[in-house]
């Protein structure tokens, strides 16, 4: 589905990706761990062609993505639901979502309002008007309308209520289901560990650790080594 | 013999907000530098100044042409501040400077020896005008102005309220309006509601262009008589055109078509050396260029106090005919013109947009001019 | 009779019509852009010029109607590829220095191209002529002008508030990057967008021009003006705009009958005391 | 940890040790300067008015490059202080100092209410007050004609002599006296805007540039200071507008114009924002520009519109920026390990 | 039922009085009391859109309260600008990291510590290194956030987390008696957040505390008291054992993770 050799990446001079390699499969739900500026976020927007990427590959089923403009990318499927949410504020949620409607994608509008009745209460408020978790849920919903063949989400638990958390994570779990592609960056290990098929964990723009769910919940010094969750 | 060279400095707004003015001005001087080299045999140093159409930075060149250069002989400037303060640096130093400018002040409240004015001051423009036009409609009984709000506007004013007055007609109404404005709508619908048999426009320079031009838009050259005092000629005749001149009475400093032998030649020699015909600022600039060098050759004068009374009462042929520097205020006493724009089809060529309705002389008498030197 | 006040007003109403036109440019492309046009004006200027040669080409105004705002257009999008696309992330002070710079260019190569003295441009034909009110006249074209801005004003709106184009636009003016993420291409609507404001403020330049004519150096008052509007309204407004161009229309018409040397003086304090009374003009957003 | 470089978008921003070593070297070159340019230059009297118009570019700059405020308004100060310093000596017969005075005061007073008034509004809502300020400062100037000799100007403004009671110390009837006191009062008052740039007030003020929210949150009244930036700014540049009006003897109407705001904002951005002697730069490059360009080619504003634009696309420090920059990279190659931290 | 206007014990250093903050008619924060205790780390947690950040944004003076009164020790604050807020003894942290994003990470701390100094900010006279305090705070400020090695780095190019720790020690640098954080650990790493917990700990012996916070590990074992909000109205007050067993927290906030 999604497959990243050897890419480096650069914001101006300095060297962030130090050859990350890594691949989504078809329906697969892959988690990228890692500390704070370990890359994570990085290693997404070099996929959506935010960063400059001059050595590597990164392809979508096959087709090369590198050196196409962000808008290019997206278009072929790559969504991505980005750090800070990027939520519209002057436009209402009912124009933030319309404006992502893709003809034929899977998912349309009457099923958006279905999973999320919160943004069909809040249909005409303005995006600057919503909590943190609301603006989190148009976040996910917005990016399905796209026309998604894999999703994107960077730490879509953050500043979230555990009971929306909950929320999120019965989402991620209904995506799944739907047979989408999804590469999550996540710091909430609870929410990784329930949801995840496959962990990568990041360290200083390097792939330091890869392992299905069950490999990483059975050897906790994994944890310990990168993650130091025993500090 | 070895007579050292002349050096000549022109005030000239080349580039800036009234290049359009100092590019017609400087094809003046240029063309009356180049004539004496030949006739005066001698060696003429002409220098440019551009003001950039900034009065501070006028001023500063030419005061480095004073102290660098050790410049008397200057002639120019279109703004009526470029020109007062101009002329208050020459004197500074006792030299000349002739200007085109409109201020009166240039011969009236400020005038010093060594500031002369070519230009017919808004007495002459306003009784040159008003008087024969009376003459011409002998029924138009009211009259109604428009008035840019400053001490150029209000000295047309002032001239026109006297006037009125004299010939016992009746003042309908006057709108001022402040520098900056292009939009006569509002001014006109006043206008309008005074019902005035003469509509008289004392604003000038793109003003009166966009006040005529919108006058004709609202139909009131079908109600009344238009009159702009102070129009520039032919240059303004052109931005607006054979259609919205037809009919409009203006007042002029310089008409081409004058017949003078000193304007023919000026016209014939402009035709020759930029295919053109000449305008108000060429004329004048042309003018008062050729006039002070040959004063200065004539006079042998070296020096700018030797130069100045050599020009005090001095009598020449020149584009209006005979026009004499008046020695107690330093004005020329020359014609001013009114002109009535013709239909296109009536034409004779390009630039003939109309006829000289009459020319005459008024000037405040020395005894009453504020200026005594 | 009509009374004169009335028919200030009446003036005034027409007059705010071509105050919307001249701004609504300017508002848009602050407003969806965030990009300060101090060019604006110099792109009326452009207007008024395309419409006098292609009227003293054709004959046909009509034809200077379309083609003119379209070169103007044209051109805009000529210099937001090469120029503009690239500072639209600067702060305003460079987006100011920049097209200031871009308004001199404007404003010189007019003077080499047509002069430095202004041109007339004639009332087309068909809109010769007066409607008589009482002892009162208003101009064929004036109310031509009227209907036009009306009409163009309603075609904006529904473009940008009933239309996906517009949605997205005005999602660009919040974040690029994330209009890009979602599959939309937004250096090409920044394009559109901004040729579409520009060409705004040449169609603004060619109606304009058989009332006032060309003039190499009317760009700044055009600005100035545009500006007061804009800021009145609220910047970016569009429903501003068209109230404030109304506003300032009746104001500058009635003052014209009170106290017409403070006229322009009245426009810019009513444009600090509605700047310091409502921060975001009458109807801006925060 | 590996060393990452964002792109400077201004030369204040971030001082490195690099740029302290420059700051020092760039006082002595002020000096230097300030000796060459009548040296240089065809005549003093155009020194004089680089001078001048650098004095009221740096006072612009304190606003711009160190606190982030576009302000159109500094046409106020500059003619208000030159109509003042001409009217207090033509009316009052206040002598140099007396005359200098009275317009750094009410340039003070003035920037004082205008930035009081315009600090409640924030970017481009704030541009548009202080140009709307401009335009009523150029009508009230050109309504009170009685005193501002309206669109003709206010004619004959003395230059007068330094005296102590009625002998005259110095008299600055010479280009080059004059030029002289300008030079001093530059010398001065940039010595001095150094120093405030350099203390605890001026690092705030890059503070509330970089983030005014924050800043406030700190605990600092961010209006104050902002006040008191426009106050020391209005000062320094009525002074200038004074000078200018000595300079001249003679106080055009365009010195309040919006105009005027604009030639001195361009002088400050092209000279490089947040550099003081960047404006030292602009100012030299603008007034020079015109002076040799508008004898060549009457068309040469449209050179001016390209500069502009080359500046901020090129060299968006301005030329100062440019400048040093370059010498940065010199001084890089000659003692790498010292000029990289 | 009456209210008695509470007598503002000795023990209370900050005290709300059924503040109210509308957005139009929609009411952010409905009729809040609070009371945080000297030296005590008082944490206010509830549903996204429950109101605090609001509740934050009326306490720091970013947003005037519709009704309703704030007093710290007795004083009424509620009109109280911002940045004058911070001279009394109240300081802040923000949910989005906001910084000075072009200067370095020591002189945004020079800066915070800088602040308090009121007038004497104004000095425009003194060179910067004559004001040692400032800069030693700084410098203390950094070692015990753990960012000595990253001093001259411009703020801005710090990682996502580092900016929020930054965020932290900016707000302790005045030396506040009341620390104001919300959500500090939103967007760290689950390594850095044990070292953050810690910090707030440490913070909490010198300072009284008001925390936001999602994440309840730090909650329960660092908080003395826990505000629970829900719709802009107080729905609990405890002790995080008290609260955890809550059936209406549980139900309204903590679902599973309880
Ligand atoms: N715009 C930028 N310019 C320069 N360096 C950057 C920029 N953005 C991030 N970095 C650096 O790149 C490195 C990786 O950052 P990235 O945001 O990818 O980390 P992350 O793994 O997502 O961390 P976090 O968990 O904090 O979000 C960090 O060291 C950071 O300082
Ligand atoms: N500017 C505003 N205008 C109108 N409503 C607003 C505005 N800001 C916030 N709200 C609404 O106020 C409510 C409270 O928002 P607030 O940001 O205080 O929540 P919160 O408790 O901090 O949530 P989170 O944990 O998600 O940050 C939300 O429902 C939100 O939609
Ligand atoms: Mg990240
Ligand atoms: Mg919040």
């Amino acid at each position: 589905m999604l497959e990243l050799t050897d890419i480096h990446s650069y914001y101006g001079k300095s060297h962030v990706l130090e050859g990350v390699s890594l691949t989504v499969g078809e329906g697969e739900l892959v988690t990228l761990l890692g500390r704070n500026g370990a890359g994570k976020t990085t290693t997404l927007k070099s996929i959506m062609g935010l960063v400059d990427t001059p050595t590597g590959s990164i392809s979508l089923r096959g087709t090369p993505l590198l050196g196409q403009a962000p808008f290019q990318i997206a278009r072929q499927g790559v969504a991505l639901v980005p750090e800070h949410r990027g939520i519209f504020s002057i436009l209402s949620v009912e124009e933030n979502l319309q404006i992502a409607v893709r003809r034929g994608s899977r998912w349309q509008m009457e099923d958006i309002f279905r999973w999320f009745p919160r943004l069909e209460e809040r249909r005409r408020n303005r995006g600057n008007a919503l909590s943190g978790g609301e603006q989190q849920m148009l976040a996910i919903a917005r990016a399905l309308l796209n026309d998604p063949q894999i999703l994107l989400l960077d730490e879509p638990t953050e500043g979230l209520a555990p009971v929306i958390v909950d929320e999120i994570v019965k989402i991620l779990k209904a995506i799944r289901g739907e047979g989408l592609s999804v590469l999550l960056v996540e710091q909430n290990l609870r929410v990784c560990e329930e949801v995840a098929d496959r962990h990568y964990i990041l360290e200083q723009g390097q792939i330091v650790y890869t392992g299905s769910a069950d490999d990483f919940r059975d050897d906790p010094a994994v944890r310990d080594r990168y993650l130091a969750l025993s500090a | 013999q070895d007579q050292e060279p002349l050096t000549f400095y022109g005030v000239k707004s080349l580039s800036g907000a009234f290049a359009s003015y100092g590019k017609y001005a400087e094809m003046g001087s240029r063309l009356a530098v180049e004539e004496a080299r030949t006739s005066l045999g001698r060696d003429i140093d002409y220098v440019s100044l551009d003001t950039e159409g900034n009065a501070g930075r006028a001023i500063r060149k030419v005061q480095e042409a004073i102290n660098q250069d050790g410049a008397r002989l200057f002639n120019g400037a279109t703004l009526s501040s470029t020109a007062l303060a101009v002329g208050k640096e020459v004197a500074g130093v006792e030299g000349v400077f002739m200007t085109p400018a409109g201020a009166d002040e240039l011969t009236g409240t400020e005038c010093n020896a060594s500031t002369f004015r070519w230009s017919v001051p808004t007495y002459g423009a306003i009784r040159e005008t008003l008087v024969p036009l009376m003459e011409a409609l002998p029924e138009a009984k009211r009259f109604y102005t428009i008035t840019p709000e400053y001490v150029f506007g209000e000295a047309l004013l002032d001239n026109a309220k006297a006037v009125f007055e004299e010939a016992g007609v009746e003042h309908v109404g006057n709108s001022y309006h402040s520098l900056q404005e292009q939009e006569f709508s509002g001014y006109l619908t006043n206008a309008m509601a005074a019902s005035p048999d003469v509509l008289v426009l004392l604003n000038f320079g793109a003003q009166s262009s966009n006040a005529l031009r919108q006058a004709r838009n609202f139909g009131l050259n079908d109600q009344m008589d238009i009159l702009m005092v102070w129009s520039a000629g032919l240059d303004q005749f052109e931005e607006l055109g054979a259609a919205n001149v037809e009919g409009i009475y203006f007042g002029a400093q310089y008409w081409h078509e004058v017949d003078t032998p000193f304007n023919n030649e000026l016209v014939a020699a402009v035709r020759d050396a930029y295919d053109i015909t000449p305008t108000y600022p060429l004329a004048a600039d042309y003018t008062m260029t050729r006039v002070m060098l040959e004063v200065a050759d004539q006079s042998g004068a070296s020096t700018g106090p030797a130069l100045i009374e050599a020009l005090e009462g001095y009598t020449y042929q020149g584009p209006t005919g005979e026009e004499t520097i008046r020695a107690s205020d330093h004005q020329v006493i020359k014609d001013y013109y009114l002109l009535q724009g013709k239909a296109q089809d009536e034409m004779d060529d390009d630039d003939d947009y109309a006829d000289v309705i009459s020319a005459g002389q008024s000037f405040v008498a020395p005894e009453d001019s504020p200026c005594q030197l | 009779m009509l009374n004169v006040y009335l028919f200030q007003v009446l003036n005034g109403l027409g007059l705010g019509m071509i105050y919307f036109l001249i701004s609504v440019g300017l508002t848009l492309i602050f407003g969806l852009l965030n990009f300060v046009n101090f060019a604006h004006g110099a792109f009326f200027l452009v207007g008024s010029y395309l419409c006098y040669t292609l009227v003293s080409l054709t004959g046909n105004f009509w034809l200077a109607l379309v083609a003119g705002p379209l070169l103007v257009a044209l051109l805009a999008w000529a210099l937001e590829r090469s120029l503009i696309q690239r500072i639209y992330h600067l702060p305003h002070t460079f987006q100011i220095l920049v097209t200031l710079g871009i308004a001199l260019i404007i404003q010189e190569l007019s003077i080499m191209i047509w002069g430095p003295v202004g041109k007339s441009i004639p009332t087309p034909e068909a809109l010769q002529g007066v409607v008589r009110i009482g002892n009162f006249a208003y101009p064929y074209y004036r109310l031509f002008l009227i209907g036009f801005s009306a009409l163009v004003a309603v075609v904006l709106w529904l473009l940008l508030e009933r239309t996906r184009f517009g949605a997205l636009v005005r999602a660009g003016s919040e974040s690029t990057e994330m209009v890009s993420l979602l599959g939309s291409n937004i250096f090409r609507l920044f394009s559109v967008t901004f040729a579409l404001g520009v060409g705004l403020a040449g169609l603004a330049g060619v109606l304009s021009a058989p009332l006032r004519g060309a003039h190499p150096f009317i760009g700044p008052e055009v600005l100035g003006l545009a500006f007061v509007v804009v800021v009145i309204g609220g910047m970016g407004s569009f429903s501003g705009a068209l109230v404030a161009g109304l506003i300032v229309g009746v104001v500058q018409s009635l003052m014209t009958s009170l106290w017409p040397q403070g006229a322009s003086l009245m426009i810019y304090a009513a444009m600090a005391v509605v700047i310091l009374l409502r921060p975001h003009g009458l109807f801006g957003r925060a | 940890m590996m060393t990452k470089t964002l792109e400077p978008t201004s030369t204040a921003a971030r001082p490195s040790r690099f740029k302290g070593r420059l700051g020092a070297g760039t006082t002595l070159a002020m000096l230097a300067v300030m000796v060459l340019l009548p040296v240089v230059l065809p005549s003093a009297t155009l020194a004089t008015e680089i001078l001048i118009f650098a004095m009221a570019a740096l006072a612009c700059n304190l606003l711009l490059g160190f606190t982030g405020l576009l302000s159109f308004g500094q046409a106020i100060f500059f003619g208000a202080g030159a109509y003042i310093s001409a009217l207090a000596m033509i009316h009052l017969n206040a002598g140099l100092v007396g005359a200098l005075l009275i317009a750094v005061v009410v340039g003070a007073v003035l920037a004082l209410g205008v930035g009081m008034l315009c600090i409640r509004r924030k970017g481009i809502y704030f541009v548009m007050l202080t140009l709307a300020l401009t335009q009523m400062a150029y009508f009230l100037a050109y309504t009170l004609s009685d005193w501002t000799g309206g669109d003709n100007g206010l004619l004959d403004v003395p230059r007068p002599p330094l005296a102590v009671g009625d002998t005259t110390l110095i008299s600055f009837d010479s280009p080059l006296a004059f030029y002289a006191l300008v030079a001093v009062l530059f010398a001065v008052i940039y010595v001095v805007a150094r120093r405030i740039t350099d203390s605890p007030f001026g690092s705030t003020l890059l503070a509330i540039r970089e983030n005014e929210q924050r800043a406030s949150a700190l605990g600092y009244d961010t209006r104050l200071f902002k006040v008191m930036v426009f106050v020391l700014s209005g000062g320094i540049t009525a002074l200038a507008g004074a000078l200018y009006g000595m300079l001249l003897n003679f106080v055009p109407l365009s010195n309040i114009e919006l105009l005027m705001s604009e030639q001195i904002l361009i002088m400050t951005i092209i000279g490089g924002t947040g550099s003081l002697f960047g404006s030292l730069l602009g100012a030299g490059a603008i007034v020079l520009l015109g002076d040799l360009l508008s004898s060549i080619w009457p068309r040469w504003m449209l050179l001016l519109g390209v500069a502009l634009i080359a500046v901020v696309i090129f060299m968006r420090g301005g030329l100062w920026g440019g400048l040093s920059s370059l010498l940065e990279r010199r001084s890089k190659r000659t003692d790498g390990k010292e000029g990289d931290q | 039922m009456t209210t008695q206007t509470s007598r503002p014990g000795a023990d209370t250093l900050l005290e709300t009085r059924d503040l109210v903050l509308a957005y139009g008619a929609f009411h952010a924060v409905d009729g809040v009391n609070l009371r945080i205790g000297k030296g005590k780390i008082h944490t206010v947690i509830g549903p996204n859109g429950a109101g605090k950040t609001s509740l934050f944004h009326c306490l720091t003076g970013e947003r005037r309260p519709s009704a309703g009164k704030i007093l710290l020790e007795g004083r009424d604050i509620t009109r109280e600008p911002a940045h004058g807020r911070v001279g009394l003894g109240m300081s802040r942290s923000f949910q989005v990291t906001s910084l000075f994003q072009e200067l370095s990470v020591h002189e945004n701390l020079r800066l915070a510590a800088q602040g308090v100094d009121g007038w004497r900010a104004l000095n425009f006279w003194q060179r910067l290194n004559k004001r040692r305090e400032h800069l030693a705070r700084a410098d203390e400020i950094l070692e015990r956030i753990g960012l000595s090695g990253r001093a001259g780095v411009a703020a801005g190019e710090l990682s996502h987390g580092q900016q929020r720790i930054l965020e932290v020690g900016m707000a302790i640098c005045p030396r506040p008696r009341l620390l104001l954080l919300d959500e500090p650990t939103s967007g760290m790493g689950i390594d850095d957040i044990p070292s953050m917990t810690t910090l707030i700990g440490e913070l909490g012996r010198d300072h009284s505390i008001l925390l936001i916070e999602h994440n309840m590990s730090i909650v329960m074992s660092i908080s003395d008291t826990i505000t629970v909000m829900n719709r802009g109205q107080v729905l609990v007050e405890g002790d995080p054992h008290s609260v955890r067993n809550d059936a209406r927290v549980r139900d309204a906030y903590l679902g599973e993770a309880a």
